[in-house]
């Protein structure tokens, strides 16, 4: 309702009789309202103390942009000592996408199953045993990286098994729950008139699902992968255990890499705090943290065409 | 030989709950038929099920048959997407794809092989004009069909049911969203098209049965009550409760 | 109709017919390929560990170098971890997804929170473990301890508490909201009477599986809670004393924790089946937190609306 | 080491236990706690010789909290005042700066040795010490090139910030190397022990406590790497255990470092745990790397 | 001074949508009051603004004033919570709350500070028995609200409603989802009730505006066409459009 200005004076004489409602009010109103500012202050102080940490590498001990962000080389203990993140940066990258385009079709097809084609059973069978997927922690999946995914690689399609690839391969098992939840959200939510609508044409279901359906949820099946990838990325023990860590650029998905991750789990606990090689992989958390807004920002952009 | 569209004995469950009970009633050629009847008595569910759409329900299944020119469309082997080509649908809702105007229109035609651009454009305008909605979107068929008002989106529904030439069209209350103008024009055009098709509409709206149709079927709880000439229905019930619902509209 | 486009028809129906089945194999294939995904992970880890767990194992010690440790001290710290976790996290996340749900209004304010519960649940759990160590272990000095990992997992964890109130909130009914309203109550008392009962169910289930997010981390803890456990005394349950296994501000290790290290640093003999048997351990909680919350917010829910009575 | 963080609760001050306990022995009457954050390496160590100290009637009311972290971690707490005791693996000159590094007090608890170690396919019983910089430097990439196998060379790293890998490089290969391309980076001995025992042609380098039938140890330079050959001087890829406090300890954190270099424990816990007693050590090694006989 | 209960030139938006156009009209006491009109033309907007539980709804606000016994209800001040206490609605859909017959009942009276047990008893009893339910359920009032009926459910409502003694009943198409034999027992109610409260309630169905109400409103695109007593509306309404939707009932 449009209320006119009031004076706090008035303000203060209406809110004398402490009535039982408008003390319970004020009570809801505060308890909700500090849970509120402290989930803000938590972020902030994140924010702040990540940026301030991971900055000193440039403005305490002067390591340059360029030689961070572009450089290839890694050696924190070597004299003169060299900080090239791109190698742990493009590591990252590449499993992320590898990882995505290997959980992607399988994900979408497993949506489609319950949704689209076998609704019973994909309630009742394929669902949750996807939450139970999600629900295994990662060092589970890095031990079975380790005892399985490996020897395997190594035994039939060559290489030392550790590697880009069984990287690869774990993160995608990681975030197939990921992506297939959101994108059977998403089916589960489109308006059956458009199904019906495309059926009463004649259409079969394929035509249905690849014509109608899935045009209609691409924004939403997109962040899905998004909201995958971001998973990915941040990801740290069992891409750890299982992608070998050496700081170089792959050559091939059979060899060793490392990530952001990796090499900041390696790293942490041996360097001083305040030492340079400390800073610099604090200097990575913060890209992390970057790129996490990045994802976010692609997710909201991503949401906004959902729209229409 | 049953009438050419005609259901025999139908009867229509979710899960254990019959929503239609062994209903056996024709529909002749070159008019409409109005299903009425009170909310829940399972008009829209008897609509769906001419053809078979129902089925994809989960949890949905029928006894009984469904005629069309001798064929049982509710045989295991009737080949579902080829007599869903024949008998076009509009719903409550409009529901147009997400996509434009004209992709909307051309999407059954190029599903049938129509690949020629030329051909495609000339049914989209016929259906177009037959759904009396050309002239107020020729010049933006590029633009997506969300942007058309609420009325000109259900008549895009019914134009889409069109471009695939069917010889049956069902209606669930096909104009119950709309405003009054919308209204006027969604029934002149079935006026209109009853000419060339068979015509299944469902309404809650009596003054709109009585105008639009020729025969009245008055349903409840599942069960076919009456079923006759609109006239006869609206002026001489033969039940009790038909007449009751028709005056009164109770619940 | 004339007969070319008849033609056309059943040649294209043809062809559509077949990219159908053709399409619907390779979904179901697809689908079916991640149940065994399921089946074969479970299966192996099971295979793997199940021959290890006895009651020994779940409760006694860990063993460096000698064979024949146990789980004892881990499990318990992930479950008592848990539970403090659990206390900060369920008041705060409930606060703030009333507030999102009822209180907010639209508007750039809103629309801030949501961003910010978004990007904290987007959060890269290790960076959260980097704050956390900087902050909760050095800055306020709470040393590798119990509390720093709760309140790590808290910043992991309330998000999602969030978002589950939230959600669990919005799906009652407005109408019964409105029927409070309308019989003259606050908007608080409807929010802690009429729609907290309501919305119980699907805040358990919600909780139960966050719960078992939780029990499963280990990046953030290995800066928190810490990789170690120190003797405790199990007959002293006094938190403020020093061996006790509740006092929150020793270090603990949790199972996933466990598993990591003995993973990675496992000197003693029996290493490589510790680690089988303490993940089919973790595995096996987290299959009890699933079946648990869904039984839970079905019995509940049953329950709450007394709808057993019903029919 | 793997794992991190600091640690930083001051227990110095919080005493536990009740402080006048008269029937503990007249030899002990200090009560306190004493954390002990660090190395990862060392941490069963401290962590068994804890209990039994704890369980020492004589030291009743002393309290010992071990926590890891790494050497790093271990250093930065105790050089803050965090900690009492910072494990370490290194020296504390090549973490901390000169100045921090000169109030700490080294106290060595141990020497561990290292290895370099092959898969057995290798086929190779020892190298020299320019044959292992070779290896490691990416020069050599081929087994036969040492007079072993056919078979590629994969190298396994630790972490370069790692103690084992900044022993290993110091005393073995006498320089700091980078990863080359394609090798292996693992965070623990364990996996590192692992992947060589199961991948053809690895090569890396463990902690004698890690060593077993899985795979071959080397022989450097032609000497094996024994405990013997180590505390005679002949093998020289060892490095101590420091236990560093900041300035002198106090009484209790002493008599928590004297029973640590008691016999008591160094024939026992030390040798158990694999680590080399240091009383059996026949030379002795400063932080520049000098060694001299005792 | 206006009417004791009334409206005076009150517009609601939605955002920028204007759903009520300066209405002004006043409610006379023990008498009912119908609003009728087409679907979406502002008559639930209208009746929950009396209460202002219109509020609730993000994005709406409102113009103009509400007098009740000479307080202004929109006036910013008022104690919106104070007010509702004295005004009881009841909504098309039964909406219990999920609590026990007993409790439904008994919540409203206990928050206003009665704790009394035999009291709440007594209130309970005297409520349930003014909504005609008393007999029906007066042997299992501890069961859930949810395990009755839909027509128990809305005169539960009902009762509800009148537990807290209000003066004036806000009715929202109260039997619209109900039987006919529910339909009914609610109608009968209205008219005991009436007596002792103002009654305003919108419907859809002419036949029960015409059976319970004194006065009716017909509102068409959120203005108030015609007002007056109920017989001349029905049988000589003053504007020809009041008469085409009596007698029709287009859209
Ligand atoms: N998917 C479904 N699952 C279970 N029951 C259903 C389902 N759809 C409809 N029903 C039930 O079947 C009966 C008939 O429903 P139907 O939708 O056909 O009614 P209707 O006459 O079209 O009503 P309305 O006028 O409200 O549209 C109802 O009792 C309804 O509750
Ligand atoms: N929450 C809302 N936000 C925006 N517009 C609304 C909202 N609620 C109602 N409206 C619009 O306000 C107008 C009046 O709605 P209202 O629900 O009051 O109609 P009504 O007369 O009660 O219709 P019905 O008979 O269908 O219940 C309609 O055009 C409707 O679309
Ligand atoms: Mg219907
Ligand atoms: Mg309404
Ligand atoms: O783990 P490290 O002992 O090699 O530091």
């Amino acid at each position: 309702m449009e209320h006119s200005k009031v004076t706090p004076r008035e303000a203060q004489r209406r809110r004398l009789p402490l009535e039982k409602h408008r003390i319970e009010d004020w009570i809801g109103r505060i308890y909700t309202s500090i849970c509120v500012v402290f989930l803000i202050a938590t972020i902030v102080s994140i924010v702040y103390f990540v940026t301030s940490k991971g900055v000193a590498t440039f403005a305490v001990n002067g390591v340059s942009f360029a030689d961070f962000f572009f450089g290839t080389r890694w050696a924190p203990d070597a004299s003169p000592p060299a900080f090239g993140a791109l190698p742990a940066i493009a590591g990252s990258f590449l499993v992320t996408l590898l990882a995505a385009a290997i959980a992607s079709p399988l994900s979408i097809a497993a949506a489609l199953f319950m949704t689209e084609i076998v609704p019973t059973f994909g309630k009742r069978i394929l669902q949750p045993a996807i939450e139970l997927l999600s629900g295994i922690p990662s060092v589970v999946y890095g031990f079975i990286g380790l005892t399985l995914i490996v020897p395997f690689l190594r035994d039939h399609v060559g290489g030392q098994g550790i590697g880009v690839g069984a990287g690869a391969l774990v993160l995608s098992i990681m975030i197939l729950p990921t992506i297939t939840s959101v994108a059977a959200d998403a089916l589960a939510n489109l308006q059956r008139g458009q199904r019906e609508a495309s059926y009463a044409l004649g259409a079969t279901r394929w035509q249905t699902i690849y014509r109608v359906v899935l045009p209609t949820v691409l924004p939403a099946l997109l962040t899905g992968i998004v909201l995958g990838m971001a998973r990915a990325f941040g990801e740290a023990l069992a891409v750890q255990m299982v992608i070998g860590n050496a700081p170089f650029i792959p050559t091939s998905l059979l060899e060793s890499a490392s990530t952001l991750t990796s090499i900041i789990t390696l790293g942490m606990g041996n360097t001083a705090m305040g030492s340079i090689q400390n800073n610099a992989l604090w200097s990575m958390a913060l890209v992390l943290m970057l790129m996490t807004f990045v994802f976010i920002m692609i997710i909201r952009l991503l949401e906004r065409r959902n729209r229409i | 030989m049953p009438m050419p569209f005609s259901t025999e004995d139908l009867s229509i469950y979710y899960g254990e709950f019959q929503a239609i009970k062994n209903i056996s009633m024709g529909f002749p050629a070159a008019s409409v038929t109005a299903l009425i009847g009170p909310s829940g008595c399972g008009k829209s569910t008897f609509l769906r099920s001419l053809n078979r759409m129902n089925d994809e329900i989960a949890g949905s299944r029928s006894t009984g048959h469904i005629w069309m020119d001798g064929i049982d469309l509710t045989a295991p082997h009737t080949d579902v997407i080829k007599l869903r080509q024949r008998i076009g649908m509009v719903w409550q809702r409009p529901n147009p794809f997400y996509k434009s105007i004209y992709e909307n229109i051309a999407f059954g035609p190029r599903y049938y092989g129509i690949k020629n651009r030329k051909q495609l454009d000339e049914i989209v305008e016929t259906s177009l004009r037959r759904a009396a909605l050309w002239d107020e979107v020729k010049d933006r068929l590029k633009d997506s069909a969300l942007a058309l008002s609420g009325g000109q989106q259900q008549r895009l529904c019914i134009a889409r049911a069109l471009s695939v030439n069917p010889q049956i069209l069902l209606l669930d209350e096909p104009a119950s969203a709309l405003d009054p103008v919308s209204t006027g024009k969604i029934e002149e055009l079935i006026t209109e098209l009853k000419k060339d098709l068979r015509i299944v509409i469902v309404t809650h709206n009596m003054q709109q049965a009585a105008r639009v149709s020729d025969y009245t079927a008055y349903f409840y709880l599942g069960t076919l009550v009456e079923h006759g000439e609109t006239d006869q229905i609206f002026t001489n019930p033969e039940k009790n409760s038909t007449q009751e619902y028709i005056m009164g509209r109770f619940g | 109709m004339t007969t070319q486009t008849q033609i056309l028809r059943s040649k294209a129906r043809k062809r559509a017919k077949t990219a159908d089945k053709v399409a619907t194999v390779v979904i179901i294939v697809f689908a079916l390929s991640i149940v065994a995904i399921l089946l074969g992970l479970i299966g192996f880890i099971m295979f793997r560990g199940l021959g290890h767990i006895s009651w020994h194992f779940l409760t006694s010690n860990p063993q460096t170098i000698r064979e024949g440790g146990g789980i004892g001290p881990p499990l318990f710290n992930s479950l008592y971890l848990l539970v403090l976790t659990m206390i900060i996290t369920i008041p705060l996340g409930l606060g703030g997804g009333i507030y999102m749900s009822e209180y907010a209004k639209p508007g750039k304010i809103t629309s801030f929170i949501r961003l910010v519960v978004e990007v904290l649940s987007s959060f890269p759990s290790i960076v959260i473990g980097l704050f956390g160590l900087l902050v909760f272990v050095n800055t306020f000095e709470m040393g590798f301890s119990l509390l720093a990992g709760a309140l790590a997992l808290t910043i992991f964890n309330l998000p999602l508490m969030v978002r589950i109130t939230e959600q669990a909130f919005s799906g009652v009914p407005r109408e019964q909201k409105e029927a409070g309203l309308a019989l003259g109550l606050s908007k608080w008392k409807i929010i802690t009477s009429i729609m907290l009962p309501v919305a119980i169910p699907s805040l358990v289930t919600g909780t139960i599986l966050a719960a078992g997010r939780v029990f499963g981390e280990a990046a953030a803890l290995l800066f928190t809670s810490g990789m170690t456990t120190p003797p405790l005394n199990f007959s002293d349950w006094n938190p403020l004393h020093p061996r006790s296994p509740l006092n929150p501000l020793r270090p603990a290790e949790t199972l996933a924790t466990h598993i990591w290290k003995v993973n990675s640093e496992g000197l003693a003999p029996d290493a490589i089946q510790i680690a089988a048997g303490a993940s089919a351990v973790l595995v096996i909680m987290v299959l009890l937190f699933n079946l648990f919350a869904r039984w839970g917010g079905r019995t509940l829910y049953r329950y709450m609306t007394a709808s057993k009575r019903m029919n | 080491a793997c794992g991190s963080g600091n640690s930083g609760s001051t227990t110095t001050g919080a005493s536990s236990g009740t402080g006048s306990t008269g029937e503990t022995a007249s030899t002990s009457t200090d009560s306190g706690s004493i954390l002990a954050v660090g190395s990862t390496a060392l941490q069963p160590l401290v962590d068994q010789v804890a209990q039994k100290f704890m369980a020492d009637s004589k030291y009743a009311n002393i309290s010992v909290q071990v926590q890891g972290g790494g050497s790093g971690t271990g250093l930065t707490q105790v050089s803050e005042g965090q900690a009492t005791i910072g494990n370490s693996d290194v020296f504390a000159a090549e973490k901390l700066d000169a100045d921090k590094a000169a109030e700490l007090v080294d106290h060595q608890v141990a020497v561990v040795a290292m290895a370099a170690v092959a898969n057995k396919d290798a086929n190779v019983k020892g190298l020299t010490k320019q044959q292992l910089v070779d290896i490691f430097t990416g020069k050599v990439t081929n087994w036969k090139d040492v007079g072993g196998a056919d078979q590629k060379i994969v190298i396994i790293n630790r972490p370069s910030s790692s103690g084992t890998r900044a022993t290993f490089e110091k005393y073995a290969l006498g320089q700091k190397t980078e990863d080359p391309a394609g090798s292996i980076q693992q965070d623990s001995s364990g996996t590192v022990k692992k992947l060589i025992a199961e991948t053809p042609g690895a090569i890396g380098y463990l902690a004698l406590s890690y060593l077993d039938d899985s795979v071959a140890e080397l022989s450097y330079d032609g000497v094996e790497p024994t405990v013997e050959n180590v505390e005679a001087g002949k093998y020289p890829v060892w490095a101590y255990e420091h236990m560093y406090t900041k300035g002198e300890p106090d009484a209790s954190t002493k008599a928590f470092l004297d029973y640590m270099l008691s016999d008591d424990v160094q024939k026992s816990d030390v040798t158990q745990l694999g680590y080399i007693p240091i009383s059996g050590m026949q030379v002795q090694r400063d932080a520049e790397g000098k060694v001299t006989k005792k």
